[in-house]
């Protein structure tokens, strides 16, 4: 079903079909254009744009304080590490630091928004690939740490928990206790999840060897995240560019070299249980003191350009503000990763079949609104 | 290679070229005309080895319009920032880099669709987000839009 | 009680035969009213069962994911069914303009009424069968295959692009198939000598033949269930509408009662060959009885034949639906591998195997 | 409406308060059978696609009201629930949606985006302000995003709603 569904075929004789803006598959409002052969794919052209909602340009008329949030709804699965770009951003130009307590809040809600985001994925990789039951599985799971964010932040997917400084609010009571059940729940029961898809058969041979996207080409496409490091690139912004103290902690950079979407859902996999480690080294040793550094009222940032970047669930954001020392940024740029990511798309789908195409997507963990922004 | 050994390279190619160092990178400005030879040279001189492009975008100055390229070495470890200054804001042109990164080609659509910088040599320079008819370039500081309520 | 237990329908079919020539003659009048009262009877029995399946395929779906399932729209959600089809039939059936209507509308018939046609030789109880003819099972497997020209005609009349492709991958999928499935019929055929469903539950008096047929008649079984489950395209194998990649394959463009009688001839064909499964390999109708334990035997045969059938055959179902929740869907190139490279050799040194049993007399 | 008052001519309509009773009566039962029947289309834009899918697993179960069925296809569905931010783009291709879904068929507009243009979105160049610029909406179910309870809020009084629908006699209360 598409706005371009009359040229059943184009001149030169080559099947077309248009896959998206509604296709149950493109997680969103995709739209990607794929000249086939038969069953194997020819050529696949991204048409991007139907979700455009001109945050950047929207961004320029908000106040330091405010533009933050307009970032939950860009990779809303990522929306806590989104905001936190944001603020730390900000905090770059005011050069002012978060407190102990709140950078040490940041992290665990960031690795808790990075486990339900990969729970999320992997119950819709599993969907994709026609399995309907890890969804709810998955959902399981990631119902759990929403009620957590829900406790502390007031809100269950875009939580809007960070200002400049620190977080807006100290964490609930129950805070700890419950994450503590939900890690025990979640190491618990990951081995379901390798036990309904991994071992699959069925599973093994629609990801094994399908898209594979080399090392060279992964850092050519700018490919991060666990994208990029299933293709064996080193490119964990916590290990080359640690922020809000992400040296302190001990965890792993997954790498993996065979560079196709089995490697790349097993990084994801394995990326779960280091966000889960993250999070125990960290819940009992939260520091006392206070939850905000104080700043004005009106955040003015001096004149000058200021670029973070963060991982988020997906790979590098980087945000680059560019101030003239007014109340508002003069220009602002997401370096979204999902934009990059889905850039490789052509590269990897060629050749493949349509049934890869949506295992290649699956395993992108493409959130369509992070690259219209 | 520290940010000295960077600069005296660069000053070797483009004597021309002004550095600002006031930021957490080393900014090298330039003319939009010298832009290709540097890059390339960027990307395969052996100390160098920009391989990866982490972010490519515009700032509108209102007389002037800037390409802003984040560069990085994923061997090195060392980044860099190359700023192309195109002074003809009415008809802006500026080659492209798609042959170096691949990566540049969306982002390259993408300042071209909010921007209107024309890239000489791009493969597929189309409007990526807006629609084809679409008039203006959204993200100019003299974008008129007739939808905007002012606070 | 006793009366009603050994009851044989046979006798009341005889009455019904006798009464309607006794009143309409030994002619053609007669024959036509019985086809009609057999259609309807058709008709009453399958629409329940579908509503029936229906609702356990999705109760077995909640189950599995760990949810309820619909439990608001009558009693613990049985009439959730009831609401959607009385919902299908009053929706606006679209024909697009492009299409070419006559296929169109044409296609979901075809493919409903070839599968309530494979309806006819089973066994469903003792004595109870709509047409015991003597190729049986060579009738099944041909008319199956018929409804693949109904799929071929709905993608290719629709004049949509994935309901093209997903009538090409239709076609490939059921031809490659019927290979094994035919295979795994005729291991059963080899053993039994008969074509005629009948004999071949006859056959199955002192044992099932899969525990009578040693290990040749297990891998008939299994091959028969897989080849089946994609003959019938439910998932894993359900490429023809995979959902994900041609969002609803050939009947993308289908809706209201038209894309019901897709959906119905889904459930009877889910039906027909678990039946045709359990009448081949698990005895039909036949009790389950060990050896010369003589009261066991007796407290089976108390249990009515038609409950051994549907027992049997539910158990099928149900499996058949624990795969469609559970597994990931093959490729296109994959399901034919699948066919062409494992499945096929296998059931071809396999019925080799059945023969040698058959000729050496090794089964019981 | 007093009948007796009238003229009736042979062949001219009687009309009868409600359609008359066996109409209303078979309206009951065809409301009851829509009204618990809702299939969605699988069709979200943004966050609150993600809130929709929440309303389908295990906890919330939109299945419990039978919306389990989530169609792909806009020919089978009978709602289309507009999760996330329409912008001019995508705005055609919404309304190409909703005129391919088969008659009757209803919408939920969820979120705050969908309702108005959204909380941040309202003021810029490329957002529909409100998707009800482009489609007729039944219910709107407020948010940002709107919580799973929310969304099952507004699907439930979309079926009060068809429940008091007219199916026959009366034109349906949707076309007036």
């Amino acid at each position: 079903m598409s706005l371009l569904g009359e040229d059943i075929v184009t001149e030169d004789g080559e099947f077309v079909i248009n896959m998206g803006p509604q296709h149950p598959s493109t997680h969103g409002v995709l739209h990607l254009k794929i000249w086939l052969d038969g069953e194997t794919i020819k050529r696949v052209q991204p048409h991007l744009g139907y979700i455009h909602r001109s945050i950047e340009k929207m961004s320029e008329n908000l106040s330091y304080r405010n533009f933050i949030f307009a970032t939950s709804r860009m990779d809303y699965l990522s929306a806590h590490i989104n905001n936190e770009a944001c603020a730390l951003c900000v905090e770059k130009g005011l050069q002012i630091e978060a407190t102990p307590r709140a950078q040490v809040i940041r992290i665990l809600m960031a690795e808790l928004t990075r486990l339900s985001s990969h729970q999320l994925w992997w119950g819709c990789t599993g969907l994709d690939l026609g399995a309907v039951t890890p969804f709810f599985y998955a959902f399981r799971e990631r119902e759990a740490i929403m009620e957590i964010m829900e406790e502390t932040c007031g809100a269950r997917l875009t939580m809007n928990y960070m200002v400049p400084g620190g977080v807006m609010y100290d964490i609930h009571p129950n805070f700890q206790k419950r994450v503590k059940d939900v890690m025990k729940q979640i190491k618990n029961n990951l081995h379901e999840y390798f036990e309904i898809l991994t071992g699959n058969v069925i599973f093994e041979n629609r990801t094994k060897g399908v898209g594979y996207l080399s090392k060279e080409d992964a850092i050519s496409y700018g490919v991060t995240g666990p994208t990029g490091r299933a293709s064996g690139v080193s490119c964990d912004v916590r290990k080359w560019f640690p922020y809000e103290g992400y040296d302190k902690v001990q965890f792993d950079e997954i790498l993996d070299n065979c560079g196709d979407c089995y490697a790349r859902y097993m990084v994801r996999m394995k990326e779960m249980d280091q966000s889960v480690s993250i999070i125990e080294q960290l819940i009992d040793n939260i520091p006392e003191g206070d939850f905000q550094t104080k700043t004005k009222n009106v955040i003015k940032l001096p004149k000058g350009e200021f670029y973070q970047r963060v991982e988020t669930a997906r790979g590098e954001l980087g945000v680059f503000i560019v101030s003239d020392g007014a109340a508002s940024p003069y220009r602002i740029k997401y370096r979204s990763p999902n934009f990059s990511n889905l850039s490789a798309i052509d590269h990897m789908a060629r050749g493949a079949k349509i049934g890869d195409l949506i295992a290649i997507m699956a395993t992108l963990d493409l959130v369509i609104p992070d690259i219209d922004r | 290679m520290t940010n000295e050994e960077i600069k005296l390279f660069i000053s070797a190619h483009i004597p021309a070229a002004t550095f600002d160092e006031s930021g957490e990178f080393l900014n090298v400005i330039i003319a939009s005309e010298e832009l290709l030879p540097i890059m390339k040279e960027l990307r395969s001189n052996r100390d160098l080895e920009f391989d990866y492009l982490f972010c490519l975008t515009c700032i509108d100055w209102k007389d002037h319009l800037m390409m802003v390229y984040h560069l990085l070495s994923k061997k090195h470890r060392h980044v860099i920032v190359i700023k192309a200054k195109i002074t003809d804001v009415n008809d802006p042109q500026i080659e492209t880099v798609c042959g170096i990164w691949k990566t540049a080609e969306f982002h390259e659509r993408e300042v071209y669709d909010l921007f209107g910088v024309k890239f000489i040599n791009h493969p597929d320079l189309r409007r990526i987000f807006l629609m084809d008819d679409w008039e203006g370039w959204p993200l100019r500081k003299n974008y008129v839009d007739e939808n905007m309520i002012e606070i | 009680m006793r009366l009603l237990l050994t009851y044989s329908f046979s006798s009341l079919s005889s009455h019904i035969h006798a009464w309607l020539i006794s009143s309409m003659g030994d002619g053609m009048a007669a024959l036509v009213a019985e086809m009609v009262i057999v259609g309807i009877s058709l008709i009453v029995f399958l629409v329940p069962l579908c509503f029936f399946l229906g609702y356990m395929e999705r109760k077995v779906a909640a189950f599995m994911q760990l949810r309820l399932g619909p439990n608001r729209v009558g009693p613990k959600g049985s009439m959730q069914i009831v609401a959607d089809t009385v919902k299908l039939l009053f929706k606006e059936g679209l024909t697009p303009t492009a299409s070419d209507k006559f296929l169109f509308n044409l296609a979901p018939v075809i493919v409903v009424v070839t599968s309530m046609l494979v309806m006819a030789p089973i066994a469903f109880a003792k004595d109870f069968q709509i047409w015991d003819l003597s190729i049986g099972v060579l009738y099944v497997t041909s008319i199956s295959s018929i409804a693949v020209i109904g799929i071929l005609m709905a993608g290719w009349s629709s004049y949509n692009k994935y309901s093209l492709l997903g009538a090409m991958r239709s076609g490939a999928q059921i031809v490659s198939y019927e290979l094994s499935i035919g295979l795994s019929i005729l291991s059963v055929i080899v053993l039994t000598g008969s074509l005629k469903m009948s004999d071949i539950v006859m056959s199955q008096q002192n044992g099932w033949w899969i525990f009578k047929g040693h290990l040749p008649m297990w891998i008939s079984f299994v091959i028969f269930v897989i080849a089946s489950t994609a003959e019938i395209n439910r998932a894993p194998f359900d490429l023809t509408e995979a959902e994900q990649e041609l969002t609803a394959g050939f009947h993308t463009e289908y809706s209201g009662m038209k894309f019901a009688m897709f959906l119905l001839s889904e459930y009877i064909n889910l039906f027909v060959v678990s039946a045709i499964a359990a009448t081949l390999f698990l005895g039909g109708w036949m009790p389950f009885h060990i050896g010369h334990w003589e009261l066991f035997n007796h407290i089976m045969d108390f249990i009515p034949s038609s409950i051994w059938f549907m027992g049997k055959t539910f158990f099928i179902i149900f499996i058949i639906m624990q795969f469609r929740w559970t597994f990931p869907r093959l490729r296109v190139d994959q399901l034919l591998t699948l066919e062409w490279k494992y499945l096929l050799p296998i059931s071809m040194v396999n019925i080799l195997l059945a023969t040698l049993i058959a000729i050496m007399g090794w089964h019981f | 409406m007093d009948v007796s008052e009238k003229l009736i001519f042979p062949g001219q309509k009687h009309e009868t308060a409600d359609g008359g009773i066996l109409i209303t009566k078979l309206d009951d039962a065809i409301n009851w059978a829509r009204a618990n029947s809702l299939w969605p289309l699988v069709f979200g834009t943004s966050c609150c696609a993600i809130e929709m899918m929440s309303a389908a697993d295990a906890k919330y179960d939109w299945s419990r009201f039978g919306f389990e069925v989530a169609r792909a296809t806009p020919r089978q569905a009978d709602l289309i629930i507009v999760a996330g931010t329409i912008v001019m783009k995508m705005a055609p291709v919404l309304k190409r949606l909703y005129d391919q879904m088969a008659d009757p068929k209803y919408v939920i507009a969820m979120g705050a985006c969908t309702i108005s243009g959204g909380p941040f979105f309202y003021n810029t160049y490329s957002v529909v302000k409100g998707v009800d610029h482009v489609i007729p909406v039944d219910v709107y179910v407020p948010g940002c995003p709107p919580r799973p309870e929310a969304l099952l809020h507004g699907m439930i009084a979309l079926q009060e709603k068809i429940k008091n629908e007219h199916y026959f006699g009366k034109k349906a209360e949707k076309d007036k």
